[in-house]
C-alpha cells in the first residue's frame, strides 16, 4: 500500500530528506530553493505547507512560516508550487491537520488528499496527528495512493510503537530527541536508543529533529538509520540569506552545498553501518 | 461522555505530536483514577484544598439594585471572591494537585488575563511545585499587575513574543515547552481546551460552581434558576457553572441528582464581540473572539472546535477588550452544547461590556474582571430570561483597573466615573 | 465594658467637639440598640449581607510550608478573601448598615491604605449610599489602585494635602466634614479609634472574625490555639480576631463561651517597627508606629490612648513602610489590654515585613497586605509562641504591589524576585 | 466661681473678643500683632496654642498652626510669650486637649492649669473637650480660679444646653453655624436661633464662627449676643502679610483696623438690640 516513489528512495543507500517550507520566504526564491535540494542530492522532500499555529516547531522553522505567509502563501498557492516545482523527487508534503481538514467543500481529509496526489504529492507528515485521531487521513492516503508517515518519538511506548508502524507507510520519522524542531550541536543519545528499539521493525527509520552537519548524519546513519530528515540547518540558510539581502542564487547554491555534505555524511555513516 | 470518550460528539480529540500522547495516556489515566475515581482520597484533597486554601464555598449573592433595575431576581454566582480573584483557582488547584499525585515535579502553563498565570503561579506555591508560565508580550503589557504577582509566587514569567502575543501564541508556546520536558512536567492548560482528557477535566475541576449554585439557589429561591449566565472565553467558568445543569454530575447525590426539570434552565454562553462581528479575511483578523456564534468547526490545539479561522484554515487574529476572552477557539464541550441547542451563545461587544463594568462597580459595589462584564452586560437583553437570572461573576476586575481606565478614555460611555481627581 | 462605659479603663471617652457630640448621642443609642440588641434583625441582616457579598465564613487554613518552616502548626485566618481583599469590609458593610437604619443620607469615611476606603465605598454602592473618602495625597500616590477602585464604585475622592498627607490627616479632615454635615452624614471610621461608641462598636463588626477563628480552630484543630497574631494600625483586625479570646461576647452562645483556658491563649499585637523605633524629637518624627510598644497616654482623635508624642503632647509623623500602619495612634481597648498585660505589644521592621510578604508569596501562594507581612515576620521570633498558632491574613497586597516592588528594589533583602522580565 | 476679669469685660457694653494662634508667624511678629488687637479693642484675646491635629478649625486657622509651629512654638515658649506679652486684657488659653493633659510630670490637666495661671491666663477654651470629659479640667480651673468656656453648637438639644451652662464659667462660645472655623460672607440664621434658645440663660454669650466684617458683628449684637468672637478674618490678615513679606508694622496696623470696625459694629448693634 506504499507510494512506490518514496520505496524507491529508500532502495539504493541511505535517503537524504532535507525540508523547506514551501514560499519561504517568497513564491519564487521558494522555487529555486526546494529545486537546490535536489541538486544537492534529495531523495525526498518534506515540502511544509505553512500553517498560522505550528505547535511542533522550533523558532527557526516558525521564521519560516511566518516569511512565507506574510509573502502570500496559501493553500491553493501551494498546489500551483508544487505543480511548478521542477524536481524529480518524491514529495512529502508537512502541514497540520487543520489545513487538510479545511479543504474543499465537505471537511474532512478526502479533498485535500485528492488534490494533493494530483497535483504530484507522495505523502504526508503531520505533527498534530496521532495514530488516534488518524483514520480518516489513513483512508484517503490509502485510497489516493499517498503514504502517511508518522512520527516516533523518544517517548513512545512499545505499544504505541507497534500501532504506529503498522499505521505507516513509506518511512518512520524517528524523531532524534524530545522537544521542537531546531538545529542542534550534537546528536542526541536519545537516537541510538531508539533506532536499536526499531531495529526489528522492517519499516526505513528517517531520523529528523536536530541534525546539522555531515558528521551528525554519518552517525545517525552508522547508528541504523535508513535516512536523515534536515531542516532547521537548512531554514537557517534562508533566514541568513534573507536578513543579509543575499541574492538568491547564492543562498540556493549554500542550501546545494550544505546538501551535499549531509548526502556524503550520510554515505559514509552507510559505510561503517 | 464516558470515562474512555476523548470527544463531544464531533467535537474533541486528541490532535497533538506523538511526543505527548504518553504523558495525555497517563494523564487520563490519572484524571479516571484520581478525579472520577478519587482514589487515594484526591478528590478529598482537593475539596479540602479548595476550601481551605481558595475559600469555598463561595456565595450566591442576590443583586438588589440590579434586580430592581432589570425588575428580576438576580443572583451573582461570586467566584470573584475566590483566592486569586477569579474561578481560574478551581482549575489551577485540581491539576496542580494531580500533578503532585501523579510524581510530576514541575509545572508551566500559559496565560492570557493573567489570571490562570496566576492561580497556577499561587498553586504551584502553596503545593511546592516549581512552576513557570507563557504570556503573550500583549498581555505582559496589558495585565502588569498579574505578572507582578506571577513573579512574586515565585514563578517564572516568560513572555511570548510570536505573533500578536496573546493567548494563542502563549498557548503553542507552552504545548512547545511540554513537547521537550514532558517527561517531568505537567501542563496545566487554563480552559476546557486542548486535548482530550483536559476539556473533561478542567471542568470537572470547575465543576462545584454548579454543584454549590444549585445547592444555594435550592436553599436561597427554593427552586432551580431560569437562566445561568456566563462569559465565554475557552469556556471553563461557563461550563463549571453550567456543567450540572446540562447532564448528570459523577459526584452529585442521588438528592442533588437533576431531573427533567433543569431542562427548563436556559444557559447562555456569553462571548466577546469585539469591536464588530465581521471579519477580514484577508488580514486574517476577526475583531471579536465569538467563536460559537460565528466560528466554524476545526482542530486547534489538540481539539477540534468551533473557531475562528479563514476558508485555508488558518487560525484567525481575535480580539476582545478583556485578554481572558481574546481567544480564537472554544471548548469542544460547548461546541457541542451550542450544536445541541443545549447552551445558547449569544455576544455583546467590547462598549456594552465596558458599560457593564461601570454599572456593577457603581450599582453593586463589586468591581468585576472585563470578562466577566460581558456576561454582566448581556442582562441588558431582550431575550427571554425568566424571573430568577444567576451570573457567574468569574472575576474580579483588579487586574484590569488600568485597562479599563484608559479604553473608557478612548469612549463616550453614558456611565464611566470621572478620573479627574488623580491630575490634580 | 458595660453598655453605657465609653471607656477602657482610662482609655477612650468621647475627646471631640460639641457639635459631634448629639450625633455621637444618638449613634450610641442606635449602637446599643441595633448592634447590641439586634433591634428590628439588625444584626441579621448585617450577618446576611456579610455572608452573601462579603464571603463569610472565612477559612481558617493551615500553611503547610510555613509549619515545616516554623516547626509549629501555623494556621492563617484569611480575611484577605473578604470582598475588598481585607478584614475592612465588616466594619464598612458594618456601619454603611446602620448609618442606613439611622436614616443617614450620605456616609463618609477616612482611608490609609485605601482599603477602608475601598471597602466603604463598595459598602456604600452595596447599600446605594452616596459616599466620600478622605485620604492623604501621599497614600493617594502610594494606594494608586485602591484610588481607581473607590472612584470605580462611584464613591468621591478628596485627597488630603495638609501636613505629610497619610491616615492621621485624612481622619482629622473627615472629622471636620462631620463636624459641618453632622445631620445628615455618618462617619464610618475605619479602626478601632475615635470617640466612644466607635472603639467598641468597630470592634463588634470585627468580632466575626474572633468567632469563626475559636469555631474552626475547634473543630479542625479540636482546641483553641496557643497563639494569636495580628498586626496593629488602629488594630481593628487586631481587635476583630482577639476580641472573643479576651472576654465573653455578647453574641457568643454558652457552648461556645470563653473558659478559664481562654486566658491561656497568647495575645500578640504587630506593630510597625519602620526603619528604627527611635524618634526624632526635634523633627516631631518617629521612624515607625509601634504606639503600644514606644508610646505614651494622650488624646487623639476623639480617644484617650497610647500615642506617639513628643513631650508637649504634639502627634509625631509616623513612618511606615505600609500605609494602613502608618498611624501615630491605636485604638483605646488594645492600649489597655496591653496594660493588663493581656495582649503583648510587639514590632517589627519594614526589612523585616518586606521579607515576610516575599515569603508568603513564594512559600505559600498568599501575596499578603503589608499591613499583614507585618503579622507574619513575626513568626520569625524567639517568644514562645506555642505548637499552634493563628495568623491573622487581615488582607492580599495587591494594592501594594508598586510599593513592594519599590520598596524591595532599595534593598537587599535575601528572598527578593528578579523582576528583570519587565525590562525586555 | 468665675475670673473676675473676664467678667469685668462683659460689663460695659458688648465684648470684641479676638483670636490669633500665639507664634503666628512668628515669635516676635506675633506679641505684635496680639498687642494690635488689644489696641483695637479687644475685650478678651483668646490667645491659640497651636495643636498638630487641629480637628475643629478651617484651613486658615490650620495654616496659623503650621506656621507658628514650624518657627518653633511650643508649650514653653507660650509661657513665655504670654509673661512677654505687654496688655491688659484678660486671656483665654485655646487649645486642644492633648496639651493641656502632657504638661507637667504627671498626667492630667493640673500643672499645665497651675501654670497658665502663674504666668497671667484667665480661661480656657478646649474645642475637643466635651461636657462628657471636662471634670479634671474644670476642676484644676476652679481651684486656680481660671473660666473653663464651653462651645455650643447649633446641634446641642436642650439637655446638653443646661448641661453646658452649668458647667461653663466666663461666658458660653455659641458656635454660630456648624462646621469648622473659618470667616464666611454672611451671618448664619442658625445663629438668630440660638441665641433665642440661650436668651433665658443668665451667663455672657459670645458668637463665633465665621464673622468677618462689622456688620456681622453688629448684626449679632443686634441678635442678642454678649460677645463676638473673630478668628480666622484676622488670621487671614496675617497670612496675607505673610505671603506678601509687608512689614510688620503694616499688618499689626491691619488688625488694629479691622478690630475697630468689628468693636464699632458690636456698639452700633448693642444699641439696636
Ligand atoms: C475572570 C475571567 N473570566 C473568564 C475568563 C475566560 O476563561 P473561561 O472562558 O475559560 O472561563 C478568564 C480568563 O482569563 C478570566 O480571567
Ligand atoms: C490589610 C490591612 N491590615 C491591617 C490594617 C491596619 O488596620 P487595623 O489595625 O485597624 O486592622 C489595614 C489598614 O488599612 C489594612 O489594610
Amino acid at each position: 500500500m506504499s507510494n512506490p516513489a518514496i520505496d524507491a528512495a529508500f532502495t539504493d543507500g541511505p535517503a537524504f530528506i532535507p525540508y523547506l517550507a514551501a514560499g519561504d520566504p517568497d513564491y519564487d526564491a521558494s522555487l529555486e530553493y526546494v529545486e537546490a535540494l535536489a541538486r544537492g542530492g534529495a531523495d525526498v522532500i518534506e515540502l511544509g505547507l505553512p500553517f498560522s499555529e505550528p505547535i511542533a516547531e522550533g523558532s527557526t522553522i516558525q521564521g519560516a512560516i511566518v516569511r512565507s505567509l506574510q509573502s502570500g502563501m496559501t493553500v491553493d498557492r501551494y498546489f500551483e508550487f508544487v505543480t511548478e516545482l521542477d524536481v524529480d523527487v518524491p514529495l512529502v508534503c508537512m502541514t497540520y491537520y487543520n489545513l487538510i481538514y479545511q479543504y474543499g467543500n465537505e471537511p474532512g481529509p478526502e479533498p485535500f488528499v485528492e488534490q494533493a496526489a494530483a497535483t504530484g504529492i507522495d505523502g504526508f507528515v503531520v505533527p498534530d496527528l496521532p495514530a488516534e485521531e488518524a483514520d480518516p487521513l489513513r483512508e484517503a492516503c490509502d485510497e489516493h495512493g499517498l503514504d502517511l508517515v508518522f512520527i516516533v518519538a523518544p517517548t513512545t511506548d512499545d505499544d504505541r510503537l507497534d500501532r504506529l508502524v503498522s499505521l505507516s507507510s513509506g518511512y518512520l520519522y524517528v524523531q532524534a530527541r524530545l522537544g521542537v524542531t531546531g538545529a542542534r550541536e550534537d546528536v542526541s543519545t536519545q537516537t541510538t536508543a531508539s533506532l536499536d528499539r526499531l531495529a526489528e521493525y522492517d519499516i526505513p527509520k528517517s531520523v529528523g529533529f536536530g541534525i546539522k552537519a555531515g558528521e551528525h548524519a554519518r552517525d545517525i546513519v552508522a547508528g541504523g538509520a535508513d535516512g536523515i530528515i534536515v531542516g532547521s540547518a537548512l531554514v537557517d540558510i534562508i533566514a541568513d540569506g534573507y536578513e543579509s539581502d543575499a541574492p538568491v542564487e547564492e543562498t540556493a547554491a549554500e542550501l546545494e552545498s550544505l546538501c551535499k555534505e549531509l548526502t556524503a555524511g550520510a554515505l559514509e555513516g552507510a559505510q561503517q553501518h | 461522555m464516558s470515562e474512555t470518550d476523548t470527544t463531544f460528539g464531533d467535537y474533541g480529540g486528541q490532535y497533538v505530536p506523538e511526543a505527548l500522547m504518553p504523558a495525555i495516556e497517563e494523564l487520563t489515566d490519572a484524571y479516571e483514577r484520581y478525579v472520577l475515581g478519587n482514589e487515594d482520597g484526591f478528590m478529598d484533597e482537593f475539596r479540602e484544598r479548595i476550601r481551605e486554601f481558595g475559600g469555598r464555598p463561595i456565595p450566591l449573592q442576590r443583586a438588589d439594585n440590579l434586580s430592581e433595575r432589570y425588575d428580576r431576581d438576580i443572583y451573582l454566582k461570586r467566584e470573584d471572591l475566590l483566592h486569586g480573584g477569579a474561578h481560574k483557582l478551581n482549575n489551577a488547584l485540581g491539576q496542580g494537585l494531580l500533578a503532585k499525585y501523579m510524581g510530576k515535579e514541575r509545572i508551566i502553563a500559559e496565560t492570557g488575563a493573567g489570571q490562570h498565570g496566576t492561580a497556577t503561579a499561587m498553586a504551584a506555591a502553596h503545593l511546592d511545585m516549581p512552576c513557570e508560565i507563557y504570556m503573550g508580550r500583549r498581555d505582559v503589557n496589558r495585565q502588569r499587575p498579574n505578572v507582578f504577582r506571577m513573579r512574586l509566587n515565585g514563578a517564572e514569567l516568560n513572555p511570548v513574543d510570536i505573533g500578536r502575543g496573546t493567548l494563542k501564541e502563549a498557548i503553542s508556546e507552552t504545548m512547545r515547552d511540554w513537547a521537550t520536558t514532558v517527561e517531568n512536567t505537567h501542563y496545566v492548560i487554563g480552559s476546557i481546551v486542548g486535548p482530550a482528557p483536559f476539556p473533561a477535566m478542567v471542568r470537572d475541576f470547575h465543576r462545584i460552581i454548579s454543584e454549590e449554585t444549585r445547592r444555594q439557589a435550592r436553599e436561597q429561591y427554593g427552586r432551580l434558576p431560569d437562566s445561568v449566565v456566563a462569559c465565554a472565553g475557552g469556556g471553563s467558568n461557563t461550563m463549571g457553572i453550567f456543567a450540572d445543569f446540562v447532564t448528570d454530575s459523577p459526584f452529585s447525590t442521588a438528592e442533588d441528582s437533576n431531573t427533567a426539570a433543569d431542562a427548563d434552565v436556559s444557559l447562555f454562553a456569553v462571548e466577546a464581540g469585539g469591536s464588530s462581528l465581521d471579519v477580514d479575511e484577508k488580514r486574517g483578523v476577526a475583531p471579536n473572539s465569538a467563536s460559537l456564534s460565528t466560528g466554524s468547526e476545526g482542530v486547534l490545539h489538540g481539539a477540534r472546535t468551533k473557531l475562528l479561522q479563514d476558508t485555508d484554515g488558518q487560525i484567525m487574529e481575535s480580539h476582545s477588550v478583556s485578554s481572558g476572552l481574546d481567544y480564537a477557539g472554544v471548548g469542544p464541550e460547548l461546541a457541542k452544547l451550542v450544536d445541541d441547542d443545549r447552551v445558547t451563545p449569544v455576544n455583546v461587544d467590547d462598549d456594552a461590556a465596558l458599560e457593564a463594568f461601570h454599572r456593577l462597580s457603581q450599582e453593586e459595589g463589586i468591581i468585576p474582571a472585563l470578562e466577566t462584564a460581558h456576561a454582566l452586560a448581556f442582562l441588558e437583553t431582550d431575550a427571554e430570561l425568566g424571573e430568577f437570572v444567576v451570573v457567574n461573576v468569574s472575576g474580579r476586575g483588579d487586574k484590569d483597573l488600568q485597562a479599563a481606565l484608559e479604553e473608557t478614555e478612548q469612549r463616550d460611555l453614558p456611565n464611566a466615573p470621572s478620573m479627574g481627581v488623580f491630575d490634580e
